[in-house]
């Protein structure tokens, strides 16, 4: 609603319905944001060739043994002062599902597996956090065994026990529990939707899932049994939706704000949208996480500031701003000119893809004619959506629907967007006057944010330039995607984007494109039903070779852009963020799309 | 009389001390001659005020330029909808200009807009258009409420002046601005088929509804306050007396001597209910895009201020002048229809 | 205006020395308007135990009049001229400090409007008491009873009680005691009532007035009776002093003014004012127009513009010439006494009713009378030499 | 006295049983379900049904009003959680009640509220009271223009102007941060300077204006010029008498000024990021927690009743008229 808030807004109410904890394979590193910053955007193509790909990997049991590589550098003691947009809110691990709240409850929950990220920020490894390794697969992948590592214990000094895990499991059950992933919950239960709420009601009630679907069957093993084949199932769990809970202190919704730590740092007190204080966790052993640090004594996260705010204190760089960070927000869009091209300041920038993919959705249910939806995607002005968000340092030109974070990414661009990025109005003039389609009504919704309300202007007066009478509909952030997520609904056109959950194409085509998940609250916005598309999805489920199967998705994923055309892709997401001089072991998170806050010191 | 105020500070260089009266020759002062109109001294009292003067002709100059705003344009060559900045490449990879000073240039006056680099010196001009047309569109239903509400409130008395009143009370204790911006977009959704854009039109009807209704109580009560008093002076009674109905005693007599109130409060209405319009429109929820408003582009102008604070300058400057033109010109109005008035 | 020069007119000399001394006093003040000569060259005298009455119009300058004497102008955009002598010390120069000394003290002004002239914040006990302790340094205790033993010389009934009481709780003419009682708490040797009267009932107005003497009587104050109405004046007043325009037109005591005016304004008053002994019959005559405008006043004799009679003044003296008011008994008009007796009597009195023309013959024959002196020439010449 | 300060009292409690009423009804005419926000991804039928449930909003709009005015005194239970009394209704985007979450926030719009009104009291108050006392001298003058000037200011320019120059072009200041009193009061101090200032900016001219015309008008009053006829010092008729009758008017503004300050001051927050009510009600309409802004109307609009009280509270002690019919 109001302007500084509206800079995050995008990004805030997509992470709230998408997931985003995505393995990013490329990644920029800090500093140099000046000097790429302004032609980025020209030589987007040049730029990604020249990124270094790493490749993640899931790791080995020796790779899952703490302490954690020590930070070059780095010194013990101070606590850190962190300016973020708002509270995270949830603190209960089944209802983390945001950017944010991933980022900030990773200090003091931790879950069976975890990504144990290279110094450089450029390598992945997904390992086990509180397991010994990242699982055991067996029957095809359809039984997995965890063991948790020996000596664990929580904040108050109880061991960690598998029946903790189960129950953690048990409880994502529970009606109450309504933000987080439902990844697990939809595979023990082998439903879809919401169908898995019928299958078991949450352990409250005195009822624990069959041993045959999640067993614990000592104190330090915990087994998953499931119906399908679920290869990937260490980057799920790694997702801190799934963090442990401590059975014993499990209060429900006191829970939420209160929740017990397993990490190095626990929370000393929380004043719910104004302050949250970490203080070091003393039961937390290092050598059992080979993911955090402990350097700092503690952290105080001051909620409440908006990126305008956190912008200018990190530019100014002297007194307490020089020893403060913003662990989630991006430089403010309207400062990014000036932050990134004043060599001074750019200096303490870190930059990096975020997993979201942005597009222009077509509800196929409307707009049935591939010819139409085409003449529109040739008109459009993705540059145009790009610089409302705040120009180069919000994203690249996206040429399709996965962002470069994803595993086998390709540069594809069959519609010469990247060419024409302000839009070919002329030739989709010329496509409609054959199809006789000029002057027709296209209604297009879009979240009511200024700077969406800008980019909804420019959508509007360049497809009148191709003959388009574009009936722009604002509707309030609050309920965007509830209300474009209706079927069957009366928009033609929706501004939206997707980031995977991780970095492989199951979590983009299958939510996205799957004809037989169209339904009220799914996302299959575009409401694309093609049994081509929906057998693939299938085959490529089944397939348990992950690199084959990433291939695959790409394939799919041009396919659909090409023959389908569900949605025009705009951009892809980039964050630049700024960080007190002060500040050691700064690093973008890639897989958190943030700094990562584990590794922070004070100089 | 000995102990009327001084001239107004403000106005103090334009009182003509020891200057004769105006050409005509005619006398007027504290003591009228009967040939003058009370309407004709006011005007007689204010064409001597320089500061009234001097405000009146800005406050004419910025209705000028709103109504005008479409001729401006067409001399200018330029409209505020077309993306100059994106057509003609005058813009970096961020959305600023390229030229400095918020690329003012021979071409673009005032500069260009981030991010798409519209006409800020059209921009400007059809804003205020938006702005200052809806204030006055709120300030006319105020008015007109209250001296509806007044009159009633105040002539009639009794239950009607109580139920009034306590309404009045009642929607004065609703904090207005969260009820503005909890309810103004609420509302602008309704009534449109989700096919259909909603037109400007029914967004500016219902800011000015949901403004007008909490904000008509102040106004009210003076007016009726000025009512209450009347309705005991001698000429009232007299015309009561005299048989005349109540229609007839309020148009002829009481309405005739509400003209100095009802003229005073509007003048001081206006530049607060523009300013709030634009503190809405800042607060996004206001005129949407790609309608111009002044009020948004104070949030733009807040947003880019680091990077291009060119932009903001020529929104603030011109509403400052505006304020304090219509606040001055509000007092030198009364100033001149009640000389005895103090400030 | 070069009226500085002329000699200023004498009041009349009716014996005693005169306790305040106004002579030739200039009042202006600028407003966005222009300059206001609210009091143009005013002179006249009041004794120890005798009534001045004032009269005229609204904005013939008798309020500013006084409000200058107290000294309570804005100096900021007043100019002063001429002096005020109140008790052999000049006024007119006097410092605020010196001012607020004798405010109240030596001097007390009661106001128009009792509603209004009392704090609404605070008891009467305390209003009346506060400038008795300033002026005498009374204890708190001490004015207190002061407070009581005032408010029941006015005929408060149960001071005791009711010096506590706030100025709501009285009704107009209690209030209007009580300002009586808070004017006159320090015995001031000059009381300035600003129509004391006028906001009051009928019935209570000559309670007030009957207390004004009363206490007059009781103290030997001076009183300059400020009033636009002549019934008051009548009953009250010594000496009577007829106001138009910021100057004094006519002079004398109550009984000549009242049995033979002499100024065309003052026949205006009369004539538009009832009278009990008048027919009913008799139609009521307003004066014509209205009061010129102080910025701008008309050249000559101020009210030529609204006289019935300038025809009977040859050429255009009415219009070019200032009448002077001539010293004791007397009026500022180039009538000659014999012509103003004669308009009187014949024009004027028998709107108003018989006593009026009985009144009106007596005083045409002493004129007549007086007049066989005017004829020796020279005498009233000096002013046409001006020309 | 007494009687009177009861009859106020009844009567503000009717005013707000009214508007409590009025912006449920509002609430309930809104065409958007507060349910589908918490209801996430995988939003169903019957997952909407349970959260209606839980939020109890699946009964008849007369019963709902009723369970929440009910709650108010006597707090309600819920199935996601217990909503002790006050409660003001239970906040699902943030899982707690309402009322904490106003309490939690209330010292610091307070801290703003208060630190700002005492500034613009003394200055445009002080401002006026030179103004009127050296009316049309040189300081009048300057104090005239300078409170038309900053009449005009409106705080969306003002303040990031003043940060941009105060914090960090001049490096004068940190960032404005709340700090509480009972922990810091010179943090406190140092930390809302500047929000203290750009807020009392915006009052001032409009006080030292205020001020200043209802002095004048006080000098002309009759009572005042008869305690100058009655020989009273200036300084004595200046503030016993000319000052007493204006300070009912000031009191008025101040109350009401003073009380919407106490609602959130909503754009000064949000410049500032002050985590105060004001913040809270706009970050509540953006999530459409309707809980919640339904929480801050009431508890604004009760401020605003219980302000106007003691205002006429305040005559009753000022105004014998007042007190004494």
């Amino acid at each position: 609603m109001t302007r500084s808030l509206s800079g995050r807004a995008l990004r805030y109410s997509a992470c709230a319905i998408v997931a985003s904890s995505a393995l990013a394979l490329s990644a920029c590193s800090s500093g140099g944001g000046g000097a790429n910053a302004g032609p980025k955007n020209n030589q987007a193509q040049a730029q990604q060739s020249e990124k270094k790909y790493s490749t993640t990997k899931v790791g080995t049991a020796a790779d899952s043994n703490g302490p954690a590589t020590p930070v070059p550098g780095a010194k013990n003691g101070g606590v850190l002062q962190t300016y973020e947009e708002s509270d995270i809110g949830h603190y209960d691990p089944g209802q983390i599902y945001t950017a944010n709240a991933q980022d900030i409850v990773s200090l003091f929950e931790r879950g069976l597996t975890g990504y144990k990220m290279s110094n450089d920020g450029t390598k992945f490894t997904v390992v086990g956090d509180l397991a010994t390794d990242p699982g055991t697969a067996s029957n095809g992948d359809k039984t997995w065994t965890f063991h948790l590592k020996s000596g664990l214990k929580w904040q108050d000094g109880t061991p960690i026990t598998a029946t903790d895990i189960k129950w953690s499991f048990e409880r994502l059950f529970d009606s109450g529990e309504t933000n987080g992933p439902t990844y697990m919950q939809q595979w023990l239960s082998n439903t879809t939707g919401a169908g898995f709420r019928k299958f078991y009601p949450g352990p409250y009630k005195g009822k624990s899932l069959p041993d045959s679907v999640l067993s614990a069957p000592d104190n330090s093993t915990i087994v998953f049994n499931f119906k399908t084949p679920h290869a990937d199932l260490p980057y799920t769990l790694a997702m801190p939706g799934y963090g442990a809970v401590e059975k014993a202190k499990d209060t429900k919704a006191k829970y939420d704000q209160m929740p017990v730590s397993d990490g190095p740092y626990q929370i000393k007190s929380h004043s719910l949208d104004k302050e949250l204080v970490l203080e070091k966790n003393p039961n937390w052993d290092p050598k059992l996480d080979p993911i955090r640090h402990q350097y700092l004594d503690g952290y105080d996260i001051h909620y409440g500031h908006s990126t305008q705010d956190t912008t200018q204190r990190l530019e100014d760089q002297t007194g307490a701003n020089a020893k403060a960070v913003s662990l989630g927000n991006p430089v403010d869009p309207n400062s990014a000119d000036k932050v990134l091209t004043t060599p001074s300041i750019a200096k303490y920038t870190v930059q990096g893809y975020e997993p979201f993919n942005g597009t222009i959705t077509y509800n196929m249910t409307r707009l049935k004619d591939y010819q139409v939806r085409k003449a529109l995607s040739i008109a459009m002005p993705i540059k145009q959506i790009l610089t409302a968000a705040g120009g180069a340092s919000a994203g690249d030109l996206a040429g399709n629907y996965f962002s470069p974070t994803m595993a086998g990414w390709k540069q594809t661009d069959p519609y010469g967007k990247l060419k024409k990025p302000n839009g070919d109005p002329a030739t989709a003039k010329a496509m409609l006057t054959k199809l006789h389609k000029t002057g027709m009504k296209v209604t297009l919704a879009y979240e009511n944010t200024p700077a969406m309300q800008n980019a909804a202007a420019a959508i509007q007066t360049t497809l009148k330039q191709a003959g388009v009478n574009v009936q722009l509909k604002d509707i309030p952030r609050s309920t965007y995607f509830t209300q474009i997520d209706v079927v069957p609904n009366q928009y033609d056109m929706y501004m939206a984007d997707w980031g995977a959950d991780w970095p492989n194409g199951d979590t983009v085509i299958p939510p996205l494109f799957d004809g037989r998940q169209i339904a009220t609250g799914a996302n299959n916005t575009a409401h694309l039903n093609d049994p081509y598309v929906n057998k693939q999805i299938d085959k490529i489920n089944a397939m348990t070779d992950v690199n084959q199967s990433q291939t695959a998705w790409q394939n799919l994923g041009e396919y659909i852009l090409e023959k389908d055309l569900p949605g025009i892709p705009t951009y892809n997401w980039t964050q630049v963020q700024l960080y007190g001089k002060d500040v050691g072991g700064v690093v973008y998170n890639n897989v958190l799309a943030m700094l990562d806050p584990t590794r922070l010191f004070l100089k | 009389m000995i102990n009327k105020p001084p001239a107004d500070p403000n106005s103090d260089t334009g009182t003509s001390v020891g200057t004769m009266p105006d050409e005509e020759g005619e006398a007027q002062g504290p003591v009228a001659r009967e040939s003058l109109s009370p309407g004709k001294l006011a005007w007689r009292r204010f064409r001597r005020d320089r500061t009234g003067m001097l405000s009146l002709y800005i406050v004419l100059a910025f209705f000028l330029a709103a109504l005008l705003a479409p001729v401006v344009s067409m001399l200018y060559g330029k409209n505020p909808y077309t993306q100059y900045g994106v057509n003609e490449n005058l813009l970096n990879s961020f959305g600023y200009p390229l030229k400095p000073n918020g690329g003012i240039s021979g071409q673009f006056w005032f500069g260009l807009e981030p991010p798409y680099g519209k006409d800020v010196f059209t921009e400007l001009f059809y804003g205020m258009r938006t702005s200052i047309g809806i204030g006055v569109a709120l300030t006319i239903l105020i008015i007109i409420t209250s001296v509806v509400l007044g009159l009633l409130a105040g002539y009639l008395g009794g239950w009607v002046d109580y139920v009034v009143m306590r309404v009045a009370d009642l929607l004065m204790a609703f904090p207005q601005q969260l009820f503005f911006i909890a309810f103004i977009p609420v509302l602008s959704a309704l009534f449109f088929s989700p096919r259909v854009q909603t037109p400007t039109w029914f967004r500016v009807t219902i800011l000015i509804v949901v403004m007008w209704f909490l904000s008509w109580m102040a106004v009210a009560r003076i007016l009726r306050s000025a009512v209450l008093s009347m309705r005991e002076r001698e000429f009232v009674e007299a015309a009561k007396l005299s048989g005349a109905s109540t229609w007839r005693i309020i148009r002829k007599e009481i309405l005739p001597n509400m003209t100095t109130p009802i003229v005073v409060q509007g003048t001081l209405l206006l530049p607060t209910m523009v300013s709030a319009e634009a503190g809405l429109s800042f607060l996004g929820v206001g005129v949407q895009q790609p309608t111009p408003d002044w009020g948004r582009m104070f949030q733009t102008g807040a947003a880019v201020y680091q990077s291009d604070i060119t932009y903001m300058v020529f929104p603030t400057v011109t509403m400052i002048v505006f304020v304090i033109a219509f606040n001055l010109l509000g007092d030198s109005v009364r100033d001149a229809l009640d000389p005895k008035s103090a400030r | 205006m070069s009226t500085m020069t002329m000699p200023a007119g004498s009041p009349a000399a009716t014996g005693g020395e005169a306790f305040l001394s106004v002579r030739d006093l200039y009042v202006r003040f600028s407003t966005e308007d222009g300059i206001v000569k609210a009091v143009d060259g005013l002179s006249f005298d009041v004794q120890r135990g005798r009534t001045l009455g004032i009269v005229g119009e609204s904005g013939s300058g008798k309020s500013v009049t006084n409000l200058t004497i107290l000294g309570m102008h804005n100096p900021a955009t007043t100019t002063i001229g001429g002096e005020i002598v109140l008790d052999g010390q000049e006024l007119t120069g006097a410092s605020e400090r010196q001012l607020q000394q004798l405010r109240g003290n030596k001097m007390a002004m009661i106001f128009q409007d009792p509603m209004t002239s009392l704090s609404p914040y605070y008891t009467v006990g305390r209003q009346i008491a506060e400038p008795f302790r300033k002026h005498t340094g009374a204890t708190k205790r001490a004015a207190h009873e002061r407070a009581v033993e005032m408010l029941a010389k006015v005929g408060i009934p149960q001071p005791a009680q009711r010096v506590h009481d706030y100025p709501h709780q009285f009704s107009g003419g209690m209030r209007q005691r009580v300002v009586i009682a808070m004017a006159l708490v320090c015995n001031p040797d000059l009381i300035i009532a600003d129509e004391p009267t006028t906001a009051l009932d009928v019935t209570v107005q000559a309670q007030i007035l009957d207390l004004l003497l009363e206490m007059q009587r009781e103290f030997g104050s001076a009183i300059v009776l400020i009033t636009h109405d002549l019934g008051v004046v009548a009953n009250t007043a010594d000496d009577l002093l007829v106001m138009y325009a910021g100057r004094a037109v006519e002079r004398g005591t109550v009984e000549e003014v009242l049995r033979a005016p002499q100024h065309p304004y003052t026949w205006g008053l009369l004539g538009s004012m009832p009278s009990l002994t008048t027919d009913v019959s008799l139609p009521l005559t307003p004066i014509p127009g209205t009061p010129p405008s102080l910025l701008d006043p008309p050249t000559g004799c101020p009210f030529h513009p609204r006289c019935r009679f300038t025809e009977h003044v040859s050429g255009a003296r009415c219009r070019t010439e200032r009448p002077e008011l001539p010293d004791g008994r007397g009026a500022a008009c180039h009538l000659t006494p014999s012509q103003k007796a004669e308009l009187y009597a014949e024009d004027v009195a028998p709107a108003l009713g018989e006593e009026a023309v009985e009144a009106a013959a007596d005083a045409e024959r002493a004129a007549d009378a007086e007049a066989v002196e005017d004829q020796v020439p020279g005498s009233t010449d000096s002013e046409e030499n001006e020309q | 006295m007494l009687r009177f300060l009861i009859r106020r009292a009844l009567g503000a409690l009717v005013v707000l049983i009214l508007i409590s009423a009025i912006t449920y009804g509002l609430f309930w005419a809104v065409p958007r379900d507060p349910a589908m926000l918490s209801c996430g991804r995988d939003c169903t039928a019957s997952a909407l049904k349970i959260i209606h449930h839980n939020l109890g909003t699946d009964e008849p709009i007369y019963l709902q009003y009723w369970h929440y005015m009910v709650g108010i005194f006597a707090g309600r239970h819920f199935p996601v959680g217990n909503c002790p009394a006050p409660c003001l209704g239970y906040s699902f985007d943030e899982s707690t009640p309402v009322w904490p979450i106003i309490t939690g926030r209330l010292p610091v719009t307070i801290s703003l509220a208060i630190g700002g009104s005492v500034v613009f009291l003394i200055v445009g108050v002080g401002l006026g009271m030179i103004a009127a006392a050296r009316r049309g001298k040189l300081i009048d003058k300057v104090a005239t223009t300078l409170s038309m000037f900053m009449y005009s200011m409106q705080i969306y320019f003002l303040g990031p102007i003043a940060l941009a120059i105060l914090v960090y072009g001049l490096h004068l200041f940190n960032n404005p941060a709340y700090v509480p009193f009972t922990e810091n009061p010179w943090g406190w101090f140092v930390g809302l300077l500047i929000p203290w200032a750009v807020l009392a900016t915006i009052f001032v001219g409009a006080y030292t204006r205020m001020t200043r015309s209802l002095l004048i008008e006080q000098f002309q009053e009759e009572h005042v010029k008869m305690a100058r006829a009655k020989g009273m010092s200036t300084p004595f008729v200046f503030f016993r008498y000319a000052w007493r009758g204006a300070l009912s008017m000031i009191i008025t503004q101040f109350g009401m000024d003073f009380s919407s300050l106490l609602g959130g001051a909503i754009i000064t927050e949000y410049t500032f990021s002050l985590q105060g009510l004001g913040a809270f009600s706009v970050e509540a309409t953006d999530k459409s927690d309707l809980p919640s802004i339904m929480g801050i109307m009431l508890f604004g609009a009760a401020l605003i009743v219980i302000f106007n009280a003691a205002i006429d509270a305040c005559y009753a002690v000022i105004d014998p008229r007042v007190r004494l019919n």
